[in-house]
């Protein structure tokens, strides 16, 4: 394997990991203030469409300008961050079973971007973006000459931003006051009644920043991946990412390896597909490489792990 | 054999306007590739021919003869099928609804009951000539060709391509990967990603949505693109060089037309090919190819329709050519 | 007892600051009155006890007053002025701390954490400043003689500080009036010494202090008043000085109640159980259980005297086969049962009294009937096959309800509903009822009421006398020397010594629990 | 009860997205209706789409008890399809033989799938979402790559060869009433395993060990419960209702497999009728009913031009207002304190 092969092979795997870390810092948040969250695929998806269809129409109205992408971005987040709050109404306020609301959320989020789609651009898919409105390629200019170093770090904004965002969620959980709350809340919600917390707000806070993320996720593959949204865009990797935050032991740090590994295996196979070897092998069994190894890798480090304990429960008063 | 029962067809002509309906694939009738050609096809029937179009969307692979039956029901004329998944269905659909008419776009079949006309495109002979395109304009002598998942339909444009190709340039390198997905553009990117490293200097895609994902890259680093299904130009003006399209379109207006004059293909099928204008490559093509090419290339097509040029349609046929 | 709350007199002590007044307190879960028109009156520097038995309505009182219940009806006034106490936020802001019956601790989190939590010291970037933090915590930790370590985490650290921390978290919130719910049902005698003198030091400190508990002796040595509530109803209040043990008890009881068990001598006859050179090691791998032997007879009660965590817990696991044993042997009639399953333990004649009740004694989201068989479900006349007999589950439960009397009266409700006395009992009639060879009891009355108690020693004793043999662990030296025949002193993993229950007293078991003792071969 | 009121609230949503797109909801709703009803051939297409739902919801509701969390029927679904389709093409035998080989053959098959889960979370464990999300995959590609083996593949099609007569269960018969719909013993046979769920759950030692382990791990190991051989179980039994739902699919209606470019969703449906159904047996099987009739006859509102999405939002609706069902609790408790305040002024 050459190096520009090993180069490609880091770059496929950030670029693949992208959204997966949005997704997994989104069940991350929800999860550790004790709300369950199965509805990252349709927050994603949401997100996918409210992401490149605003780009588009914004676009359209304002010409190639810097703030284009960006906006679009915040409103991908936005519309995620709605459907965060319709999981947080029925799994806080009325106590809905967490895993039917989720259900929900996937159906609804599916549901009405397509819905929207049709009616605005009179096709289940959305045009493409121009590549100037497109989420930016920062080190785009500086990468030109070296081919090499292009195809590991000409990566998209949102490619970096994922990483900061792991970092920042990482200090918020455990080096700030609003952490320790929402993890108080995730491990003890009575203890932290007692003590004055309110409950639902950090919970309904907590599933709003993670309707976000998801919706982030959503654009960070329909703006910079592809330039536009269809049904069959976000297929699954809501359940992946949801996988890669459990791997990663409820924490981001951990989600972040899980969704580096995940990455990297499928990185592998589809270089392994390029090679004279590979291409004897059939696609659908190459395919199979990133589940397979993340099981091995699964029991290789004792998958041990642990919800928040209060994780999937509503809070009550007046019960204990 | 253009023999069908004569009264059938004839009534409702007389009375009310044709009805046709078809049902497409999981993919849905917007999906900007070969079931949204099909209903364009249609309604070019309804602009020229007064046909009433309809259509029903399938969302699983149950849907396919609950869709069929539903239309029959509709009382439409004629009810396509659109896409090989669903050949079985429209198959088993003739059989129980003997008196109904029923079409498939991509389906071949054996020996087809009389209410059934197959559909089949000659999508190598559009792929030789994008194929012989990329040939002709490549700087590295190196192409590229990603492909959905190894189907057989998909082996039409891989070796079309490629006998395409060589036939331009005989030592042109070409890279093949199949994606092992029509849906997952990512994928798509990090194959044109490498493939382009690799220093393809133009890529020919075969896949759906990871496909996409090719022409994102050929947009982002300037390089060129050939299309699939619909003239995909209109996604990356300045990258998409030509696209071997299928005119779904066409086969569906032509069968119409048939059926209107009373002479509907039932029990045969139909390939459509350069010759019956099944398939081509895309108008937009003189776009960014120079003139010369073009002009070959419309003498190759001549020669194809003329059956001088034998087009390889699967790997036998292909390794067979040298 | 004057209900306007005015000078209130209590042997040498004078109070006359009025500082909490419960007015006709009504609370109804559903048609169920757990609390009805109960009022209570405390006073500045007053330590009142809350007298009554499991399920009377005490914890929901409190719960109230530290507003995490809604009264259904009735006032509560603090310092004299009306306060609708919506939530705890509006307790603490009126200087209400309460340390609940089963820890408010967020296992995970340090004890400085849990402490701070939800009054965090914050700096740049809402940074929270675990320094101050923890400078705080030790402040007031030394204020009040209350010792713990800031940054050991609440899952590491014994039961004795995790209450110190829920101590701290109320006095670090400037409580002036603590609530303490059944502090001293988990404490070992050490930790009850230390913490009556807690109490002392936040009464000199001006603290008002409500103790609920199931210990008289304890509301002796602390409380002046005391106010005892029967099903829901206050009966009464009266001054403690002035009432004896007894009294006290009949009140809350309604009828006598005797202290001391009575148990005519016996025999002991053959070796029951027998525990040669046990090594357990507990989740750190660490051997807490070290070259232990024991002998427990049919015909009599062993009992285990010991400070908590000196390798019980670790100890009866082992023998119950919830625990792997790294070497040594147990046996059972004479057959070895080391390191046999926990079915296979039970089969060969041992009923376990679980210390921890809601972990390993119940299935809190069963029914009460069906955790009635938890260990039986598979046997005759319960199963036939792999059916299950309702009917006669149903009844089984019914008949032991009534015969243990567990309230409420409903073999439907779920374990979870009962309240925790009341599900200790279930546990109890279930293990006395399989009249086992050998019975093992841990901490069998924590958090019950003295008629509770009663009952499960007389409970305890009647195995004996069925010349079966009985192993009971318990912290309570009390009850040990009540109950046992014989006590086995266990130090640090090792038995120390066994001596006759008739021939030996507190300070000479004080003692030996302390390590002073001679270990013999 | 509340439930009812749900799915009205569903439908409601569901009215006013069709109002906004400018169709008549009453006319939208009268025509799924009418895909429902107008003929018994559409219903027993109905009866049939709904039959794999009863199954993937048992599988999901059965998981539930027991206190995993089954995202695997998905995969649990294509295997027992793969191998029926299998077995059903390639053994040659008399029916009365065929059919159970075939049937058993699939779901102990899927079983396995499902055991292999609950073994993974036994022996390592490795949380069930995980493993189960991952072995959906995993069943996909293996299908797609047995289906596209020599001999396998019916040449011209990217599917299996259909299962031989033999080891059919259509019920035909009926055809001058349901026409080509494909009524099968499936349906009958998902009934019946409902029942058979419920009383095991609820009326064997069996059901009392895997609940207790379910719901308390620690007190089922204190009551000699073998924790580890009971989460594999229930695992393998979860696999084998989902594998059951494929191949009785096959064997009454698809009659062979696919390549699949992405899971059909026989799965996640599953796990909202599960859910509709409050994980009870008998509220599965009639959850699924209502998730098919709503899938189906909702494909019927494209005839008016609606977009088949609104089908997904309705659904998603019910679904929603089923998991906030104290919304009317609430609002009832509301309309009782205003009465309490009157009567005290
Ligand atoms: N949240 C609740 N829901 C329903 N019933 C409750 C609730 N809380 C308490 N109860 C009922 O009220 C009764 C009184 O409960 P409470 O905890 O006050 O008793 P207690 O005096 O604390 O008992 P113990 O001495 O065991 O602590 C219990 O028997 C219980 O059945
Ligand atoms: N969901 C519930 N349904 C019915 N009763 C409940 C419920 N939750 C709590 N309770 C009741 O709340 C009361 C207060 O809980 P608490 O922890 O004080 O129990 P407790 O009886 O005091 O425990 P212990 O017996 O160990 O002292 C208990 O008596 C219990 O019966
Ligand atoms: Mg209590
Ligand atoms: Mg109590």
């Amino acid at each position: 394997m050459e190096l520009r092969d090993l180069a490609i092979i880091l770059g496929t795997t950030l670029m693949y990991c992208t959204p997966l870390i949005y997704g997994a810092l989104a069940g991350v948040f929800s999860e550790n203030s004790g709300v369950v969250n199965i509805g990252i695929e349709g927050m994603m998806t949401i997100g996918a469409f409210a992401g490149t269809a605003s780009g588009f129409l914004l676009q359209e109205a304002f010409g190639n300008v810097w703030w284009v992408p960006l906006l679009g971005f915040i409103i991908a987040g936005i519309a995620g961050g709605l459907f965060g709050l319709l999981h947080a109404v029925a799994s806080v306020t009325f106590k809905a079973d967490q895993v039917i609301s989720g259900i929900a959320i996937n159906f609804l989020g599916g549901g009405v971007g397509i819905f929207l789609a049709r009616r605005i651009f009179a096709s289940t898919t959305t045009p493409a973006l121009p590549l100037e409105s497109k989420i930016s390629r920062p080190l785009h200019g500086l990468l030109k000459d070296s081919p090499i170093l292009a195809s590991v770090f000409d990566q998209f904004s949102t490619v970096y931003f994922a990483f900061f965002l792991v970092a920042l969620s990482w200090y918020v959980l455990y080096r700030t006051k609003l952490g320790l709350r929402i993890r108080a809340v995730g491990e003890h919600p009575k203890a932290a009644d007692t003590l004055g917390i309110n409950v639902y707000k950090i919970r309904y806070f907590s599933v709003i920043l993670s309707g976000i993320l998801a919706g982030f996720g959503g654009a960070s593959l329909s703006m910079a991946i592809v330039a536009n949204f269809r049904p069959t865009l976000i297929s699954g990797q809501g359940f992946i990412a949801l996988a890669a935050m459990i791997f990663g032991k409820w924490k981001p740090q951990g989600a972040l390896v899980a969704c580096l590994l995940f990455g990297a295996t499928t990185a592998i196979q589809i270089y392994l597909g390029g090679t004279e070897a590979g291409a004897g092998i059939s696609t659908h069994l190459l395919s199979m490489i990133p589940y397979v190894v993340t099981i091995f890798v699964l029991i290789g480090f004792g998958g041990k792990t642990s919800a928040p304990a209060a994780s999937g429960a509503a809070y009550e008063k007046d019960e204990r | 054999g253009a023999k069908p029962e004569e009264p059938q067809t004839e009534e409702p002509a007389k009375e009310e306007a044709l009805k046709i309906a078809m049902v497409t694939d999981v993919g849905g009738v917007n999906d900007k590739s070969f079931n949204q050609s099909a209903w364009e096809g249609l309604q070019k029937a309804e602009n020229e021919l007064g046909v009433k179009p309809g259509y029903q969307e399938s969302k699983q692979e149950a849907d396919y003869s609950s869709n069929l039956e539903l239309l029959t029901d509709a009382g439409n004329d004629l009810v396509w099928g659109i896409g090989f998944l669903m050949g079985s269905q429209v198959e088993q659909a003739a059989k129980d609804y003997p008196e109904q008419k029923f079409a498939i776009i991509d389906n071949y079949y054996e020996n087809p009951s009389e209410n059934l006309l197959g559909i089949t495109f000659k999508e190598q002979e559009a792929s030789f000539l994008v194929g012989y395109i990329a040939g002709k304009m490549t700087k590295t002598n190196k192409v590229g060709f990603i492909g959905g998942m190894d189907f057989a339909v998909i082996h039409r444009f891989d070796y079309g391509f490629k006998a395409g190709v060589k036939h331009a340039n005989p030592d042109a390198e070409i890279l093949s990967q199949y994606a092992g997905a029509f849906d997952k553009p990512a994928i798509g990117r990090s194959i044109a990603e490498s493939m382009y490293a690799k220093d393809a200097d133009i890529i020919f895609h075969a896949a759906g949505d990871t496909g996409n994902g090719m022409i994102e890259v050929a947009k982002e680093k300037g390089k060129y693109a050939i299309g699939v299904d619909k003239d995909q130009n209109p996604d990356a003006p300045e990258n998409v060089i030509t696209s071997a399209v299928k005119r779904v379109d066409n086969a569906i207006y032509n069968v119409a037309k048939d059926l209107k004059e009373g002479n509907f293909k039932g029990g045969t099928n139909i390939t459509y090919g350069l010759a019956e204008g099944g398939v081509d490559i895309a108008p937009s093509s003189d776009k960014l190819v120079p003139k010369e090419i073009l002009d070959e290339v419309a003498k190759l097509k001549e020669q194809i329709i003329a059956g001088e040029i034998k087009v390889p349609a699967n790997k036998e046929e292909f390794e067979a050519m040298k | 007892m004057n209900k306007e709350g005015g000078i209130k007199v209590s042997g040498s002590k004078q109070f006359n600051e009025v500082v909490v007044e419960m007015k006709q307190i009504v609370k109804k879960f559903g048609d169920f009155v757990a609390n009805d028109h109960i009022d209570l009156t405390v006073h500045k520097g007053e330590v009142h006890a809350l007298l009554g038995e499991n399920g009377a309505g005490k914890s929901t009182l409190m719960n109230i007053l530290y507003g995490l219940y809604t009264p259904t009806s009735g006032e509560i006034h603090i310092n004299g002025k009306y306060v609708d106490i919506k939530n705890p936020n509006i307790a603490i802001e009126n200087g209400i701390g309460m340390v609940h019956q089963h820890f408010m601790l967020v296992k995970p989190f340090t004890v400085a954490e849990n402490i701070v939590l939800g009054m965090e010291p914050t700096g740049f970037a809402n940074k929270i400043n675990m320094d101050k933090a923890t400078k705080d915590v030790t402040a007031i930790s030394e204020k009040y003689g209350l010792h713990v370590d800031p940054n050991a985490k609440i899952e590491d650290i014994s039961v004795g500080m995790q209450q110190r921390v829920e101590i701290l978290k109320a006095l670090y919130r400037g409580a002036e009036i603590l609530i303490f719910d059944e502090p001293t049902a988990v404490l070992t005698p050490q930790e009850i010494k230390e913490f009556i003198q807690i109490i002392r030091n936040l009464t000199n400190e001006g603290k008002s202090i409500i103790l609920i508990t199931h210990k008289l002796k304890e509301i002796k040595e602390t409380s002046d008043f005391c106010t005892i509530i029967r099903r829901g109803k206050r009966i009464g209040t009266v001054n403690v000085e002035e009432s004896t043990e007894d009294d006290l008890a009949s009140m809350m009881v309604g009828r006598e109640v005797s202290f001391e068990v009575e148990k005519e001598e016996r025999k002991a006859k053959g070796e029951v159980l027998k525990v040669e050179n046990l090594v357990v090691q507990d989740h750190r791998g660490i051997s807490v259980v070290d070259g232990l032997n024991l002998s427990v007879r049919a015909g009599e009660i062993l009992g285990i005297a010991g400070v908590d965590g000196n390798g019980q817990s670790e100890l009866i696991e082992a023998i119950t086969g919830l625990r792997p044993s790294k070497s040594g042997k147990v046996l059972i009639n004479g057959n070895d049962v080391t390191n046999k399953t926990p079915r296979e333990v039970f089969e060969s004649g041992i009923s376990n009294i679980p210390e921890d009740r809601q972990k390993h004694g119940l299935v809190l989201d069963f029914t009460v009937e069906e955790n009635m068989v938890l260990e039986n479900y598979r046997k005759e006349p319960f199963s036939k096959g792999v059916r299950i007999m309702e009917e006669e589950v149903n009844s089984f439960a019914k008949e032991l309800m009534e015969k243990f009397d567990v309230r409420p009266r409903n073999e439907k409700n779920k374990a979870r509903a009962l309240s925790g006395g009341n599900q200790q009992k279930v546990i109890i009639a279930r293990e006395v009822t399989n009249d086992p060879d050998l019975l093992i009891a841990t901490q069998p009355t924590r958090g019950l009421d003295v008629g509770a108690i009663e009952f499960v020693h007389k409970s305890l004793v009647e195995q004996r006398d069925k010349d079966k043999a009985v192993l009971l662990v318990s912290f309570e030296l009390d009850e040990i020397m009540s109950v046992s025949d014989r006590i086995a002193v266990i130090y640090e993993g090792k038995i120390v010594d066994v001596v006759n229950a008739k021939e030996t007293n507190e300070n000479e078991l004080g003692l030996m629990m302390a390590g002073g003792g001679k270990v013999e071969e | 009860m509340y439930t009812m009121l749900a799915i009205l609230m569903g439908l409601l949503v569901g009215a006013v997205i069709i109002t906004i797109s400018g169709y008549n909801p009453v006319e939208a709703y009268s025509t799924m209706l009418k895909g429902i009803f107008s003929k018994p051939k559409y219903m027993a297409r109905t009866i049939i789409r709904s039959t794999p739902l009863i199954l993937t919801g048992l599988s999901v509701a059965f998981a539930f008890r027991t206190g995993l969390f089954n995202i695997g029927v998905e995969g649990q679904f294509i295997i027992g399809a793969l191998v029926a389709s299998l077995l059903g093409y390639f053994l040659d035998l008399p029916a009365i033989i065929h059919i159970p080989i075939v049937f058993l053959g699939a779901t102990i098959a899927a079983a396995l799938w499902g055991a292999i889960a609950g073994y993974l979370k036994a022996r390592f464990g490795v949380h069930e979402v995980i493993a189960t999300i991952m072995l959906n995959w995993i069943a996909l590609y293996t299908s797609n790559y047995i289906i596209t083996m020599e001999g396998v593949k019916k040449p011209g099609t990217e599917s299996t060869y259909d299962i031989l007569e033999s080891a059919r269960i259509t019920i035909t018969g009926f055809r001058h009433v349901v026409g080509p719909a494909r009524i099968h013993w499936g349906t009958l046979i998902a009934i019946i395993i409902a029942i058979i769920v419920s009383y095991i759950l609820f009326k064997t030692t069996i059901g009392y060990e895997l609940r207790a382990v379910g719901y308390n791990k620690d007190a089922a190991k204190y009551g000699g419960i073998n924790v580890n051989k009971n989460m594999i179980l229930a695992m393998a039994i979860a696999g084998a209702l989902g594998g059951a739902a494929g191949a009785l699919n096959i064997m009454g209606e698809g009659y062979h497999v696919s390549v699949l470019a992405a899971t059909e969703g026989y799965g996640f449906n599953g796990i909202a009728v599960a859910l509709i159904g409050n994980n009870s047996p008998l509220g599965v099987v009639l959850s699924a009913f209502l998730f098919g009739g709503i899938t189906f006859g909702g494909m019927r509102m494209q005839q008016l031009g609606i977009p088949t999405e609104v089908i997904n939002i309705v659904i998603g609706s019910i679904v929603f207002f089923i998991a906030t069902y104290r919304i009317f609790e609430y609002t009832k408790k509301y309309f009782k304190k205003k009465k309490l305040q009157k009567e005290v002024k």
